[in-house]
């Protein structure tokens, strides 16, 4: 009974605790002097949940560069605020304003997931506010929704698809399939891969989706085996890719029809596909044996500060943070000035590990998409699949 | 509690939401007008587990349905007619709590719990897999709804103040619609299932039907709050639905204590309160949650409303009534 | 679709609606016996993935990692009746469901402070890991027959415990009637204890079973739970041979709803589960 | 003669394999207190059960005032004037005395459309209420907490809330079950008043009271009429005393 009682009491003084400084911080006015030397960084991403991983390589990639600085972005001290997202849509606006209204933060940097990257580029658009996305490949961010203050240090779900289109035409392949998750980046995938794939003369048999994220494939592979197309392209990411690619490989598919992927199949899945993956081809901005220097001084910095191999999600972070340092600069010292950081944002050259890139009118990476092919754990580089390759930006009017 | 000690709290409480907007900033404001669209939310529950013994599992699928269809009628460059858009997403989730009521009115118990949660994970589908509501990535509410009645607008939504004061009466007018309800006829019916609902029918009751109208009353009272809370963030997306989203008003309606309107509000701050400090410790914060809600099970049978009175009980030297 | 393909897709069918079952039927126990609704036994599957997991990393063998994991689940499922879900047979079902709704986060919180939020993977065990060829192109691996035949035997096991064993005879008892179970002198608090445990143990045996082929992913368990509920719902609360039924019915209407309606693919499902509400809204087995 | 409210005609109801009632014909009259008596297991809750349409009768006719209601369910059948008592308390425990007969009064009017009228401002409920609780004799405690209440007040409760009904037909199961001589005593009286404008069947164990105030007894065995008559008749019949009696004796 004493302990239960215990119990009840700290949970109600925590309680009272809590409203009382909801209630302060409310109150306070916030933000009122803001010192002109500092600059705050809004972070929201996934901290909890699949995509833990993920929200965890971009901050260790932005802290990264902002450590190489010094700890300082163009002469301003950085302060993070950050929110964890939970790859969670539904509470993606209350998160994006909590940032932006009660931080009153600087620029926002986030997300993994598309459908909260969505919601925080509407609370963006709507305050104002600068917003950098170091993932979220949704077209619609830099498509139909594009605007000044959001810039993407990622890719559009459509580039890498859309230059496998073109690979896997120009390896003589006629007639494909496409299987992915009935999600919208799963069909944006898919329609990139199309566009490109029929523009050079081949024919998508037929497209197959299966609810998100039901991983149950064997109907498919035997539709697939029954419909023997000259090959397969699919999208699928983390627990699911690496399903689908044993699953594939145990149907015996992976002999006779080869498999193609767009972007992240192999990425952070290598390990768990135990060995299904080997040989598999997939594009996407970034592979693990780049030559270029920036890239070899990035993979061993950020093994000693975080003793583990970087990926491509790391390299996003880290690029947001470049992206907003070339903005920064601009300012020379002065009060933040939103305006005058985006003009230089679009204009900036970025030195990334995965090889330099400018922004589109979209303010989207105008970027080299590799293909690459997995050999032991590693997306060892094939070649350039296209030179920058700039997304479309349908539906943009800016 | 004694009922005035209750009713002076009430006001105040009162009081302070109405003076909020005043001293608090912008972002405190929606936050409170988030808790109370909850609290609409939250109470719509209570109608059917507290005070009809219905626990629902599903309740979030009436909720993102209303949520939906004021998205999905309001045009991408101009804002949908306030007067058309709030009874028709009202009316839809009404619509969707009546015929899912026919199917999972016929259950009962556990089968009611897992009936209803399948049910909405079936709504869930629908907007997640078929484009009519954008899929996975939801869809955006650009405008929010415009008040004017022929020209003549007596508030503007767009005005964070007049949005807040719209939540706040909107909050008032389902609490005072319940009240009155539960003294009705009709909620004395309900009442009266939840106690027992064999007796409801041997005294001549048709039982299923008074369920159905419960069931469906909560469902547009769920899609009033579905409704506010698009309007709010003016973003709509799959999620709403999600069982996740069921759990959640489940907890606020129990931690509040059940049966009690006043305890679904209270449920609501504390889970939104609870959130905000745990997000603010730490990373693994879903950890403390489910501590808490574990502990608040075991150690606090009647929810936040009954814990004064325990704790009174005891301090006065009363009988241990765990 | 020629027949070929019709037939892998009944056998596709019948494998996944059999692993489905293994996840289901320590469900429908511990709802039929108990009268607990338990959201957390989704967090009993991942739980047995992870188990098989961490083990087969220590020991090299997925064979050995059961071995070690099921008593260890066993125990694990007789600590937590004891710790928290005995004290909630008298509370209703709407506290049940949110302990158990705590006892997901905490178990995918903790799950993630011990390893991580990485995909991993597991071996197939050398024995297994051969693949028989169906059609010209497509074969089928040894594993996933395994895992029928594992399933299948297990559904004999716990039919022959329930019907033909003491223990068994206390089961059907307790579901039937839980003051006739004390009147016949039974310890009901060991033989509840003994329940729940089997029916974490079946949880994690089916995680650990699906393991090598699923992969092992933050979240898996959630995935499970609902389908397992709609199974439960159709087979009939406490059947175990309801949730046979059940499970296959589901792999039959979600292998060629994917097929054939692919549209209603994440619906099909659920469809299945109204239709079946409307013809017997106590499920197609349900006792008493 | 004296008007049939409520009969049973060849009234069959099986269980799997097992037949609880086997073709019993039953007859209640305006003015008639109709015992049914038998063993345990004989049938009489499965026959009552189908009385009140809270089960539905494999096999035969339920008639009610002329007109065949079998397929009526329970609610229906309390809507038309048969109210019923159970075995087993079955009240609101945690309601009032007053509350408890209100709803049952209140299901005759039930307006459930009227949603912002206060229920308790609804006077003919209430009056009716209060009548049915001084009719079973429960004057004055009104507000008393069913629930708090003793066993027997209880028991008188389940009748206030029947009469609260307005029914005509009364099935009471087993109304003096676990009740002590004195409550035994108040509860004939009552059924005696009673009786006097209803129909009214007793399911009751207790035999003393059974011949105290029955005008007609039905004696079930194995879920078959074994013999039905004025008192008289059963108490000296040498069936029912070799069936039902030496049955009992057995059990005790």
């Amino acid at each position: 009974m004493k302990k239960a009682q215990t119990t009840r009491r700290t949970l109600m003084q925590a309680m009272l605790g809590a409203f009382a400084s909801v209630l302060a911080g409310a109150l306070l006015p916030l933000g009122a002097a803001q010192a002109a030397e500092k600059i705050k960084v809004g972070l929201m991403l996934p901290y909890t949940g699949t995509y833990a991983s993920l929200g965890t390589a971009i901050t260790n990639g932005f802290k990264q560069y902002v450590q190489e600085q010094g700890g300082k972005l163009g002469g301003y001290e950085v302060e993070y605020s950050v929110v964890d997202d939970e790859s969670d849509p539904s509470k993606a606006t209350e998160n994006a304003s909590k940032l932006v209204k009660r931080d009153n933060v600087d620029v926002l940097v986030g997300t993994v997931h598309s459908g909260v990257a969505l919601a925080m580029a509407k609370v963006a658009r709507d305050t104002k506010t600068l917003l950098i996305i170091p993932n979220a490949g949704a077209d619609e961010l830099t498509g139909p929704l594009c605007a000044p203050n959001v810039f993407r240090s990622s890719f559009s779900a459509w580039q890498p698809a859309y230059a496998m289109g073109k690979i896997v035409a120009e390896r003589g392949h006629k007639n494909v399939v496409t299987v992915t998750w009935k999600y919208s980046f799963g069909e944006q995938s898919v329609a990139g891969f199309k566009e490109a794939f029929e523009k050079a003369g081949g024919k998508v048999a037929k497209e197959l989706y299966l609810p998100f994220p039901n991983v149950e494939f064997q109907p498919f592979l035997t539709e697939i085996a029954s419909l023997k197309p000259d090959a397969v392209f699919v999208f699928f990411a983390g627990g699911g890719a690496v399903k689908f690619v044993k699953d594939y490989d145990a149907a015996g598919l992976k002999k006779s029809i080869p498999l193609y992927g767009s972007g992240f199949l192999t990425d952070g899945t290598i390990d768990a596909m135990g060995g299904s993956g080997e040989g598999l081809m997939t594009t996407l901005h970034y592979a693990d044996n780049l030559t270029n220097p920036k890239d070899q001084a990035f993979r061993k910095a950020y093994a000693i500060a975080y003793k583990q191999q970087p990926d491509v999600y790391a390299v996003q972070g880290y690029d947001a943070a470049q992206m907003l340092k070339t903005g920064v600069d601009s300012l020379k010292g002065a009060k933040f000035d939103k305006d005058a950081v985006i003009k230089a944002m679009e204009t900036a050259k970025i030195d990334s590990p995965r090889g330099a890139f400018t922004l589109s009118k979209a303010h989207n990476p105008v970027q080299d998409i590799y293909l690459r092919k997995v050999e032991g754990r590693d997306n060892k580089l094939v070649g350039v699949a296209e030179k920058a390759l700039a997304d479309p930006a349908r539906g943009c009017r800016m | 509690m004694n009922s005035q000690v209750s009713t002076i709290f009430k006001l105040a409480v009162m009081a302070g939401v109405l003076a909020f907007p005043a001293f608090g900033s912008d972002f405190y404001a929606e936050m409170v007008a988030k808790v109370l669209i909850l609290a609409i939310f939250a109470m719509s529950l209570d109608l059917l587990v507290g005070f009809t013994g219905l626990v629902s599992f599903g309740h979030a699928a009436y909720f993102g349905i209303a949520a939906y269809v004021v998205a999905l009628m309001t045009p991408k460059y101009d804002p949908a007619n306030l007067w058309l858009a709030l009874p028709a997403s009202v009316l839809a989730a009404a619509v969707a709590a009546f015929v899912i009521g026919l199917f999972v009115l016929r259950t009962k118990g556990i089968y009611f719990i897992m009936v209803t949660l399948a049910f909405a994970q079936m709504a869930y589908y629908v907007f997640h897999d078929t484009p009519v509501g954008g899929g996975s990535d939801g869809i955006y509410l650009n405008f929010k709804p415009d008040a004017a009645i022929a020209g003549w607008a007596p508030f503007d939504l767009n005005e964070p103040h007049h949005l807040y004061y719209f939540v706040v009466a909107a909050m008032l007018a389902v609490y005072g619609l319940l009240k009155l309800v539960l003294r009705s006829p009709f909620g004395r019916v309900l009442v009266g299932i939840r106690s027992n609902e064999h007796r409801m029918l041997s005294l001549g009751y048709a039982t299923f039907r008074y369920k159905l109208a419960a069931f469906t009353l909560a469902g547009a009272l769920a899609g009033v709050a579905g409704f506010l809370y698009a309007v709010l963030f003016g973003f709509v997306t799959p999620e709403y639905l999600s069982w996740h989203k069921s759990g959640d008003v489940l907890l606020m309606v129990i931690l509040g204590g059940m049966g009690n309107l006043g305890g679904a509000v209270a449920g609501a701050v504390a889970l939104v309160g609870l959130q905000e400090i745990f997000t603010s410790v730490t990373k693994h914060w879903q950890l403390l949650m489910g501590l808490t809600i574990v502990a608040a099970v075991l150690f606090m049978p009647g929810g936040l409303t009954a814990t004064p009175a325990r704790i009174m009980a005891r301090i006065n030297g009363g009988k241990s009534n765990v | 679709m020629d027949f070929v393909s019709f037939l892998i897709q009944v056998l596709n069918s019948l494998q996944y609606g059999l692993l489905l079952f293994l996840v289901a039927s320590g469900l429908t126990l511990v709802f039929g016996i108990m009268g607990i609704i338990n959201l957390a036994h989704g967090s009993f599957y991942m739980v047995g993935a992870y188990l098989a997991f961490a083990l087969t990393g220590m020991t090299g063998n997925l064979m050995l990692a059961i071995a070690l994991g099921l008593p260890l689940a066993f125990v694990f499922g007789a600590i937590l009746e004891w710790a928290l879900f005995s004290h909630l047979y008298k509370r209703d079902h709407l506290e049940q469901v949110l302990l158990t709704y705590g006892l997901i986060l905490i178990f995918e919180e903790l799950r993630s402070l011990a390893v991580g939020d990485e995909v991993h993977g597991v071996t197939i065990p050398e024995l297994f890991s051969a693949s028989i060829p169906l059609s010209d192109n497509l074969s089928y691996p040894v594993y996933r027959l395994v895992i029928s035949v594992v399933c299948l035997a297990l559904a004999g096991g716990l039919y022959w415990l329930i019907q033909k064993t003491r223990l068994g005879m206390m089961i059907r008892a307790g579901s039937h009637d839980r003051d006739m179970v004390k009147a016949l002198g039974i310890d009901i608090n060991l033989l509840y204890r003994t329940v729940f445990a089997l029916g974490v143990a079946l949880a994690a045996l089916a995680g650990m079973l699906a393991a090598p082929i699923s992969s092992v992913y933050p979240g898996m368990g959630s995935s499970v739970l609902i389908i397992s509920f709609v199974i439960v719902v159709i087979g009939g609360v406490g059947s175990v041979w309801g949730a046979l039924v059940a499970a296959l019915v589901i792999g039959f209407a979600d292998t060629f709803g994917k097929v054939l309606l692919p549209d209603l693919a994440g619906l099909m499902v659920y469809l299945v589960m109204a239709l079946v509400l409307l013809w017997r809204p106590e499920g197609i087995f349900r006792k008493g | 003669m004296s008007e049939v409210l409520l009969s049973a005609e060849g009234m069959t109801r099986r269980f799997g394999g097992l037949t609880a009632n086997q073709s019993v014909n039953l007859s209640l009259e305006r003015g008639v207190l109709h015992a049914l008596l038998g063993p345990n297991g004989a049938g009489k809750s499965t026959c009552i059960n189908m009385l009140s349409g809270d089960l539905p009768p494999s096999e035969g006719t339920i008639r009610y005032k002329g007109e065949d209601i079998t397929g009526l369910t329970a609610y229906q059948r309390s809507r038309i004037g048969i109210g019923r008592s159970y075995q087993r308390t079955n009240i609101f425990p945690k309601f009032t005395v007053l509350e408890n007969c209100r709803l049952a009064a209140q299901s005759r009017k039930p307006r459930p459309w009227s949603l912002f009228t206060d229920a308790l401002a609804m006077p003919e409920a209430v009056e009716r209420a209060r009548a049915a609780i001084a009719e079973a004799g429960l004057s004055g405690r009104e507000n008393r907490v069913a629930g708090t209440m003793s066993h027997g007040e209880q028991r008188q409760l389940e009748i206030a809330m029947v009469l609260a009904t307005d029914a005509e037909v009364l099935l009471l199961d087993e109304p003096l079950a676990g009740m002590g001589s004195e409550e035994s005593a108040q509860m004939v009286t009552l059924l005696n008043r009673l009786k006097a404008t209803r129909a009214i069947l007793l399911v009751e164990h207790d035999m003393d009271a059974v011949f105290a105030v029955a005008d007609r007894i039905t004696v079930m065995v194995n879920g078959q009429v074994l013999e039905s008559g004025p008192p008289e008749q059963i108490r000296n019949s040498p069936d029912v005393q070799a069936a039902y009696l030496g049955h009992e004796a057995e059990h005790e």
